[in-house]
């Protein structure tokens, strides 16, 4: 942790200034052929000003949560087994954030959604945690496959528009400061269309965008920790950070900047809708996650890298921070189930205001860092509607999106904090967790607050701008308006009002059965039906076809194979009977084969021979 | 000229000639011991195989090789009609045949040393050598078929030899009937040739050729010698008392049917059908022409031939495929093997020939030694069904072990001769190109069917648990229910030793091939250069 | 210098024999020859150039060769002809590594141990003369050699159906070979080379009309294609591996799969290139069926062994999409994945036998939870499985990542077919995993003495090794790369 | 000799082994299969006598020469076919060979 922080602050002093070292991976000699020059795969470590910034992220978080799971995981059984997956994932990750080239950006990728796995399916014994376990690999897995496809398209794009002519011999590491593929004379721009929008397949699986959100959620049945960390903090920016360093390197064209704001957008206020009545505390952060996360492609999308970066980061303090509240009160009071909960404000201070700090931080409510990365989104976005009409509506859904947050954030926060008790009497006494819990709330409560104001310290700004160089030419910070973060903080609040009309003071606001939205709620309590459908593609559609070709291949094939050996059995048991045991039976035989012989010799001979020539 | 000049071809002839007088005499003096009579018919064979090897050329042996080289493959004058000629190719299945009687009498040793009509056996056996020892150095018309008739005549009485086996009999009947008729067929064809040719010497017909009266008679005294010879070949549909016999046969003189004489038919059709009517050019590619010419009946003779060929070994296979009695099962495989034979005198080349030869030593090995292990078998007390061998590869590990090697053999895999023969055969059929490569592809489909009845008898030797009580056990059991226990677990010296040697030749030329190839090789070129 | 390869031979040679003959001491007999053939392998390595400590004078190319002539007729010469280039090297080490991981894994057979080891010696004795031949007849003589320990390992020490499955095996594949051989020997004769060596049939087969060598390929790919084995003729494979004894389903997946791939390259692909590229789309079509076919099978698939089995089609299928590319990517990417799959198959085909002898029964519908029971064990699986399905820093990543690029590269969009399948792939092992491994412990506790050690070492050399080549895939590629192919530096 | 004449030897020779084929396929008494071989076997005989009076020079051994070979070989053959007759009849007490069947398929 100390060195990332280390080489980020060293960013900061000396931006523009970048390490890469590498070792050949797998090389092909050059050969005639596709390939004329060979070409080499590559491992190696590109140090920049967005990789040092993921560097911070990973590394403090990944240092405060690990602490904090001292307290929370203590009485767990299989400790070991938690530490090892945990550590093996930061270095999955950091290397994931180093990888100076796709292919070993692919690897490491792979890399931590294997550890994302492990980890889910942390508590094995539960079926739902296996099964949550899978799906997240499956989701993500497609989402990976994209991932792939893209990579071969760049690739392959480099290798008939590439600087070098041929298959990069330099292994298609990113080149900083070079030209990315898109102002790149000669290529192919219907490709790297194609090629971004597979880029973004990916990263919407890993990063849980519409349609492969699914799996974010359920992935909640891992130990909170491991939410806090994986699922909020880092893993599931590592989409985004795909699309910026996409951005940065190899560059988007317009259409694949359009599909980006949609997919963001519209996730923003997708999620958020669902997050909106859901009981689960943790479920409601992921969706909220979600909805973040859409924020940042939203930004990457409308072409500012930075800000989507700067949104990771300090979404990453406040998410974690939320997490790991929630955490501690969950495993305070042993349920996860906001309507049980109630006036735990009372007894566990310190996390009621760390959850508070974070909601605020999530609700953009100024000072708090959530405010001005979230403010700036909304700006760039707003700066760039002029580039396409279909902006508008993306803009549109972010904006209200503000409010949607703000309201259920404060909603699980009046429902498990506020009121005189808990409303369920068998839940336990609550009380704080242990120092090593309450420190990483500290801590990342602070950054809650000041992390925001990081974008005014001149190096910070520097850095992000650094870091998204595109093309050689430093982009522009988005200018503040004040109107727009007026109204968004102005929706923050408002949201917060309602949350605290319906639910303040421990009031249980419950829809009335007859209510016409009752089936919008339904709708969003099943989350729009998604996962059902696609379990219902799994099992109704893709299981019975599988056993369908399975009994093709039993039967029809193989059953060819036997009918084959029956024929030939068959027909052995009938040219038996011709041995009849009679001798004079074969006599015939032998006057027959002299008579047949004959026949042959001066009829079918010469007939075959004059038709197709002797021998 | 001196006798011993005249005698000296017939060096062989001579040895087996006085072994079975020998027998005889001793028969009628009452000496009836095995151990006697079987020792003279070991020795006899023995002395022939050493006296062919020699005259063959093997360095070791050279001092008994009584035929001068000169005289071997050599040409006779233009318009002399010898009655015999001595060609490497001829020595070669001199050699063939005697091993094959060689081990037959050796495994025969084994029986029951009091048995009845064993010595009249042996010496059948060596009269029946002897006949084939002169087809092989034929050339005379009338002279082979009267050597096949030597044979003929001696094998009808060992088959029937025991006289009190019912089985024996009814076989000894059936072999006669079918024998006698293609006898008559064989001998009505020469009459014919006789009279298109004026002669029954193959060399004069050889040199008349085309250029012949009557050519009707020609085509049809082909014929009918085609129809009597293809009896001792047993092709299809000529084969159909083979089966019976073999099967009802007992299993020594099985092991000499299948070994030994069918072999000889092979050579007579190397005679009749490719010595005297072949054109060979350089490289011995086929030019193969029965009386190109006006009636073109080379040609069509050759599709005949393929036709019969492919037919032979399919219907054998096809027969073999459910076979539930062991020596069936092998009877019938051997006609199929016959069938891959025929390929080569079909192709008529000289690499087709060579392949032949080796097939057809091969098959004089594996048949042979198969008939061994199962009178060794039936000697443990063991059934004559499939099933009845049950799990004796796990109980007689090393007799089933050699089985195993025959079987393998005879489906062609690797490191065995059937493996080398069957390869090299197919390569010839390949190499001449044209529709003969069809040939191959028949022929190496159907070793590939034939892999499933090999296969079905390793399955029940080593993967099906074997019967209780065990009768493969009971036979070594000294004092046991079984037979009274024989040397070497119920086997005896002579069988045991018979076995192994088999198994040892099969695996040394299949490793080593180029030590039978070579010489049959160079002598299938001499043959067809020659022309017999 | 030393004729290594045939020393080799002998050493595996002695060894079957040796093994046969040692009785109750079989096992020691067999593991002493494996470790002295790897020793072997390891010096055949350290003399081939390409590999990184290499320091010697040889050229690239086929090296350690040796002629001998053996059967030399007028018409036909035949040689004692063996030699390897960087591919055939990859699979001596393959057999290599798989001979010593089954002998000790095995350690604990006691039906009749100097059979067992005896036919595992022969097995991979025929499986190296079949990597080291470099004339036809040897090449198909080891070939058919490889059949009959394989048949009697399946026969004697199979499951439940192990007679009908042998008998299968064994006709099924022979009446393949046949083919090929017509193939074979008709590509030397129409050919017009006398030799069967491949440099002259390799020189001669260049002036075969386009026609003819279509014929040709055809007759040679059937052949292996049944080996391989691909869609339609396939279902051999199946059979076979759930009843043969573990170690013979190692060696069957690990090796035997292997020969027909590597036939393909050397034989077909190598020998008959306008053959190749007239029957290129017939291969693909063959190959997406198989990979499909495969995968999706493997989802219906109830019995572990059976679900492996399924899902070496789907990867054998990629292999030939590979091959068929007939680009010098293609072909790394090809010779990779069939060293890939030959681990990592022989790693869950050793899991799936400890599953059985712990729980006695492969049947993952009534297994469950069994983590907690078998630690080790289930990462076994877990390993198998994740490099199974392309998990990056395994082996079968590099490998799946190579191919699929070739494809991308050689076929465009069509790679979305196969690339689609690693979805399914992906599905199908979790799936396994989340109904066997995890959830509630069903199927009765794990046999009492647990895992045997040697079940665990055996398994550990192969995992070690998947994760080795897969974080370094150099290691081979530079070997591999050392082929006269394809204008690599080997030619 | 004339062609007619030819012809009409070549018919009775002809008529000889037809008779003898027709009795070997239709008697089921062994020793009247005997009969019937030997009937055919003359026709060949009969072939080798005339034959050898052709004009077309005969070389080897001419045919009364094989004549009188082929009919001592015939007298042996009947000579082991009646031998095989007596087992038969011994073993089965019938000459008719359709009773014995016992060897099949």
């Amino acid at each position: 942790m100390v060195l990332g922080v280390l080489i980020a602050f060293g960013e900061m002093l000396s931006p523009g200034t970048y390490t890469n070292v590498q070792i050949t991976w797998l090389h092909l000699p050059p050969a005639p052929g596709p390939f004329p020059n060979g070409f080499s795969l590559v491992m190696g470590t590109l140090v920049d000003p967005i990789s040092s910034l993921m560097l911070v992220v990973v590394t403090v978080v990944g240092f405060l949560v690990m602490l904090y799971s001292i307290g929370y995981m203590h009485s767990d059984r299989g400790l070991p087994r938690y530490y090892a997956e945990m550590s093996l994932f930061l270095a999955a990750m950091t290397g994931l954030v180093l990888a100076n080239n796709l292919l070993e950006f692919f690897l490491f990728w792979e890399l931590v959604g294997v550890c994302s796995y492990f980890l889910i399916g942390f508590y094995y014994e539960k079926p739902s945690a296996a099964s949550a376990a899978k799906e997240a690999f499956l989701v993500t897995r497609i989402g990976d496959v994209l991932f792939l496809l893209g990579i071969f398209l760049y690739f392959s794009t480099y290798a008939t528009a590439g600087p070098d002519g041929g298959w990069a011999a330099n292994g298609f590491v990113f080149a900083h400061n070079s030209v990315p593929f898109l102002p790149l004379p000669g290529a192919n721009t219907t490709t790297l269309t194609i090629a971004g929008l597979l880029i973004l397949g990916g990263a919407a699986g890993k990063s849980a965008q519409f349609p492969l959100h699914v799996w974010l959620p359920d992935a909640m049945e891992g130990p909170t920790t491991v939410s806090a960390l994986i699922h909020a903090a880092t893993m599931v920016a590592a989409g985004v950070y795909l699309l910026a360093v996409a951005s940065v390197f190899l560059g988007f064209t317009p259409t694949d900047q359009l599909a980006i704001v949609a997919v963001g957008g519209f996730t923003a206020f997708f999620a958020a809708t669902m997050a909106v009545v859901h009981p689960d505390i943790k479920r409601v952060i992921a969706y909220s996650t979600i909805s973040q996360l859409g924020y940042m492609v939203l930004a990457i999308g409308a072409g500012f890298a930075m800000v989507g970066l700067y949104h990771l980061f300090t979404h990453a303090f406040f998410k974690a921070l939320l997490f790991l509240a929630a955490g501690s009160v969950i495993h305070a009071v042993g349920t996860q189930d906001l309507f049980r909960m109630g006036g735990l404000k009372k007894h566990m201070r310190l996390t009621a205001a760390a959850f508070a700090i974070g909601g605020l931080a999530l609700a953009g409510i100024p000072p708090f860092a959530g405010f001005w990365s979230k403010d700036d989104i909304l700006a760039s976005v707003y700066s760039q509607l002029g580039t396409h009409p279909l902006y508008w509506p993306f803009f549109v859904l972010a904006f209200s999106a503000v409010f949607l947050t703000a309201y259920y954030i404060f909603r699980a926060w009046f429902l498990a904090f506020s009121g005189d008790g808990p409303r369920d009497p068998t839940l336990p006494a609550a009380h704080e967790g242990p120092w090593v819990m309450q420190v990483p709330l500290v801590v990342l409560s602070a950054f809650a607050v000041v992390a925001g104001l990081f974008v005014f310290v001149p190096g910070f700004q520097h850095l992000l701008v650094q870091g998204t160089v595109l093309g050689g030419i430093p982009p522009t910070y988005p200018a503040t308006d004040l109107a727009l973060s007026s109204i968004s903080v102005a929706l923050g609040l408002g949201g917060i009002g309602l949350a605290w009309t319906l639910w303040g003071n421990g009031r249980v606001f419950s829809l009335a059965e007859t209510s016409p939205v009752q089936p919008l709620r339904r709708l969003l309590l099943n989350r729009y039906y998604f996962k059902a459908g696609y379990d219902a593609i799994g099992l109704r559609a893709v299981y019975p076809f599988a056993r369908a070709t399975d009994f093709v291949d039993r039967f029809v094939i193989d059953g060819t194979v036997r009918g084959l050996e029956r024929m030939f059995g068959a027909g052995s048991d009938r040219l038996r009977s011709i041995q009849s045991g009679l001798v004079s039976d074969y006599a015939a035989y032998v006057v027959a084969g002299l008579l047949a012989l004959f026949v042959l010799l001066l009829i079918v001979g010469p007939y075959l021979l004059g038709r197709f020539g002797g021998g | 000229m001196t006798f011993s000049s005249f005698a000296a071809p017939f060096a062989p002839e001579i040895v087996l000639l006085a072994g079975t007088l020998l027998i005889f005499a001793l028969d009628v003096l009452k000496v009836r011991r095995i151990e006697i009579t079987g020792g003279i018919a070991v020795a006899a064979t023995l002395a022939g195989i050493a006296l062919v090897v020699a005259d063959l050329g093997f360095a070791p042996l050279a001092f008994l090789a009584t035929i001068p080289a000169a005289q071997i493959d050599a040409l006779p004058a233009a318009g002399a009609a010898p009655l015999y000629a001595v060609t490497s190719l001829g020595l070669v299945f001199q050699a063939i045949f005697l091993l094959a009687a060689f081990f037959v009498a050796l495994g025969s040793t084994s029986r029951p040393s009091d048995e009845r009509g064993a010595s009249i056996f042996f010496g059948l056996l060596l009269l029946a050598t002897l006949g084939m020892l002169l087809v092989a150095i034929a050339s005379d018309l009338i002279f082979l078929l009267l050597a096949i008739e030597v044979t003929s005549i001696a094998s009808y009485l060992m088959v029937a030899y025991t006289r009190t086996d019912a089985r024996g009999v009814e076989a000894a009947m059936k072999f006669f009937i079918i024998g006698a008729l293609s006898t008559v067929l064989s001998f009505f064809g020469a009459s014919l040739l006789f009279g298109a040719y004026g002669t029954t010497n193959l060399y004069l017909i050889r040199a008349a050729g085309t250029a012949v009266g009557y050519p009707t008679l020609v085509l049809l005294g082909y014929g009918f010698l085609f129809a009597g010879l293809a009896f001792k070949v047993t092709l299809v549909p000529f084969h159909a008392w083979a089966v019976d016999v073999y099967d009802g046969a007992p299993h020594d003189v099985s092991a000499f049917l299948a070994g030994g004489t069918k072999k000889m038919g092979i050579f007579a059709f190397f005679l009749v059908f490719l010595g005297p009517v072949l054109a060979v050019d350089a490289v011995g590619q086929s030019g193969y022409g029965l009386f190109g010419g006006s009636l073109a009946l080379g040609p069509s003779f050759q599709l005949a031939l393929g036709v019969i060929a492919v037919l032979t070994m399919s219907v054998g296979n096809a027969l073999a495929l459910l076979q539930k009695e062991m020596k069936r099962m092998l009877a019938y495989s051997s006609i199929s093997q016959a069938g891959y034979m025929m390929i080569g005198i079909t192709i008529g080349s000289a690499p087709a020939l060579g392949g032949a030869t080796l097939q057809v030593l091969a098959h004089a090995l594996m048949k042979t030694g198969a008939f061994l292990v199962v009178s060794a078998v039936a000697a443990l007390g063991v059934g004559p069904l499939i099933e009845d061998y049950r799990g004796l590869g796990t109980r007689r590990p090393l007799l089933g072990a050699a089985f195993a090697l025959m079987l393998l053999s005879l489906a062609g895999v690797p490191l065995t001769i059937g493996f080398v023969s069957k390869f090299v055969l197919f390569s010839a059929a390949v190499r001449a190109q044209g529709w003969f490569l069809w040939l191959a592809v028949a022929g190496l489909l159907n070793s590939a069917i034939s892999v499933f009845y090999y296969a079905r008898v390793l399955k029940a030797m080593y993967f099906d648990p074997s019967p209780v009580p065990d009768p493969a056990l009971a036979g070594a059991v000294v004092g046991g229910a079984g037979p009274p226990a024989l040397p070497v677990g119920g086997l005896g010296y002579g069988r045991a030793a018979a076995i192994a040697l088999i198994a040892g030749l099969i695996v040394l030329f299949g490793i080593d091939p180029q030590l039978v190839l070579g010489p049959i090789q160079a002598a299938a070129y001499h043959f067809v250069a020659a022309g017999a | 210098m030393l004729p290594l390869i045939s020393i080799v031979l002998a050493t595996l040679a002695l060894g079957t024999v040796g093994t046969f003959a040692a009785g109750t001491r079989a096992r020691w007999v067999a593991l002493g020859t494996s470790a002295l053939f790897l020793a072997e392998v390891g010096l055949l390595f350290a003399g081939f150039t390409g590999w990184p400590g290499y320091s010697g004078t040889l050229v690239p190319g086929f090296s350690y060769t040796e002629t001998h002539p053996w059967i030399s007729l007028a018409w036909m010469h035949i040689d004692y002809a063996v030699g390897v280039d960087g591919i055939s090297l990859i699979f001596v080490l393959l057999t290599a590594i798989l001979q010593i991981a089954t002998v000790v894994y095995s350690w604990g057979e006691t039906q009749r141990p100097a059979g067992y080891f005896g036919l595992v010696m022969l097995t991979c004795l025929g499986c190296v003369g079949v990597f080291v031949a470099l004339d036809i007849l040897l090449f198909f003589l080891f070939w058919e050699l490889v059949l009959v320990p394989m048949f009697f390992l399946i026969g004697y020490w199979g499951g439940p159906n192990r007679r009908y499955a042998a008998l299968k095996f064994f006709i099924y594949t022979h009446v393949a070979s046949i083919v090929m051989l017509v193939g074979l020997l008709a590509l030397v004769f129409y050919s017009g080379a006398t030799s069967f060596d491949f440099a002259s049939v390799y020189a001669a087969a260049r002036g075969l009309a386009p026609v003819v060598q279509t014929f040709l390929f055809l007759a040679l790919f059937f052949g292996f294609a049944v080996k391989f084995p691909i869609v339609p003729f396939h279902t051999w494979l199946p059979d076979a591996h759930v009843e043969a004894p573990t170690g013979g389903s190692v060696l069957l997946a690990g090796l035997l799969l292997k020969l027909g791939g590597y036939g393909l390259i050397r034989w077909a692909v190598e020998v008959l290139p306008s053959g190749l590229h007239s029957v290129q789309p017939l291969l693909f079509l063959i190959a997406f069926l198989s990979i499909f076919w495969g995968s999706v099978l493997s989802l219906a698939q109830r019995d572990l062994k059976r679900l492996v089995a399924y899902s070496s089609i789907n990867h054998m299928g990629i292999v030939l999409l590979a091959i068929a590319l007939d680009s010098s990517l293609g072909l790394l990417a090809a010779v990779l994945l069939m060293f890939a799959h030959g681990v990592v198959s022989g790693l869950l085909f050793m899991a799936s036998g400890s599953v059985h002898h712990q729980y006695g029964t492969r049947d993952i519908a009534s297994l469950g939870g069994i983590t907690p029971g078998a630690p080790a064990l289930s990462t076994m699986i877990m390993a198998g499985g994740l490099a199974s399905l392309g998990l990056p820093a395994l082996i079968g990543f590099p490998a799946e990542f190579t191919a699929f690029l070739a494809t991308w590269n050689g076929l465009g969009y069509w790679v979305l077919i196969p690339l689609s399948v690693l979805v399914v792939t992906a599905a199908f092992y979790l799936w396994m995993m989340q109904r066997m491994l995890f959830g509630e412990t069903k199927g009765g506790p794990p046999d009492a003495h647990g895992l045997p050690w040697y079940e665990s070492a055996g398994m550990g050399l192969l995992v070690a090794l998947t994760v080795l080549f897969g974080v370094l895939p150099s290691l081979l590629v530079n070997v591999i790369v050392n082929s006269p192919i394809k204008g690599w530096p080997g030619t | 000799m004339t062609e007619l004449a030819l012809t009409g030897f070549l018919g009775l020779s002809a008529a000889l082994v037809g008779i003898g084929i027709f009795g070997i396929l239709t008697r089921r008494n062994f020793i009247l299969l005997l009969i019937s071989v030997e009937i055919a076997m003359n026709a060949a005989i009969l072939n080798f006598v005339y034959f050898a009076a052709f004009p077309s020079g005969t070389h080897g051994l001419s045919g009364q020469a094989i004549t009188v070979v082929l009919i001592g070989f015939a007298a042996t053959e009947v000579a082991v076919g009646l031998a095989i007759v007596l087992a038969l009849n011994r073993l089965k007490g019938t000459i008719n060979v359709a009773r014995a069947t016992e060897l099949k398929l």
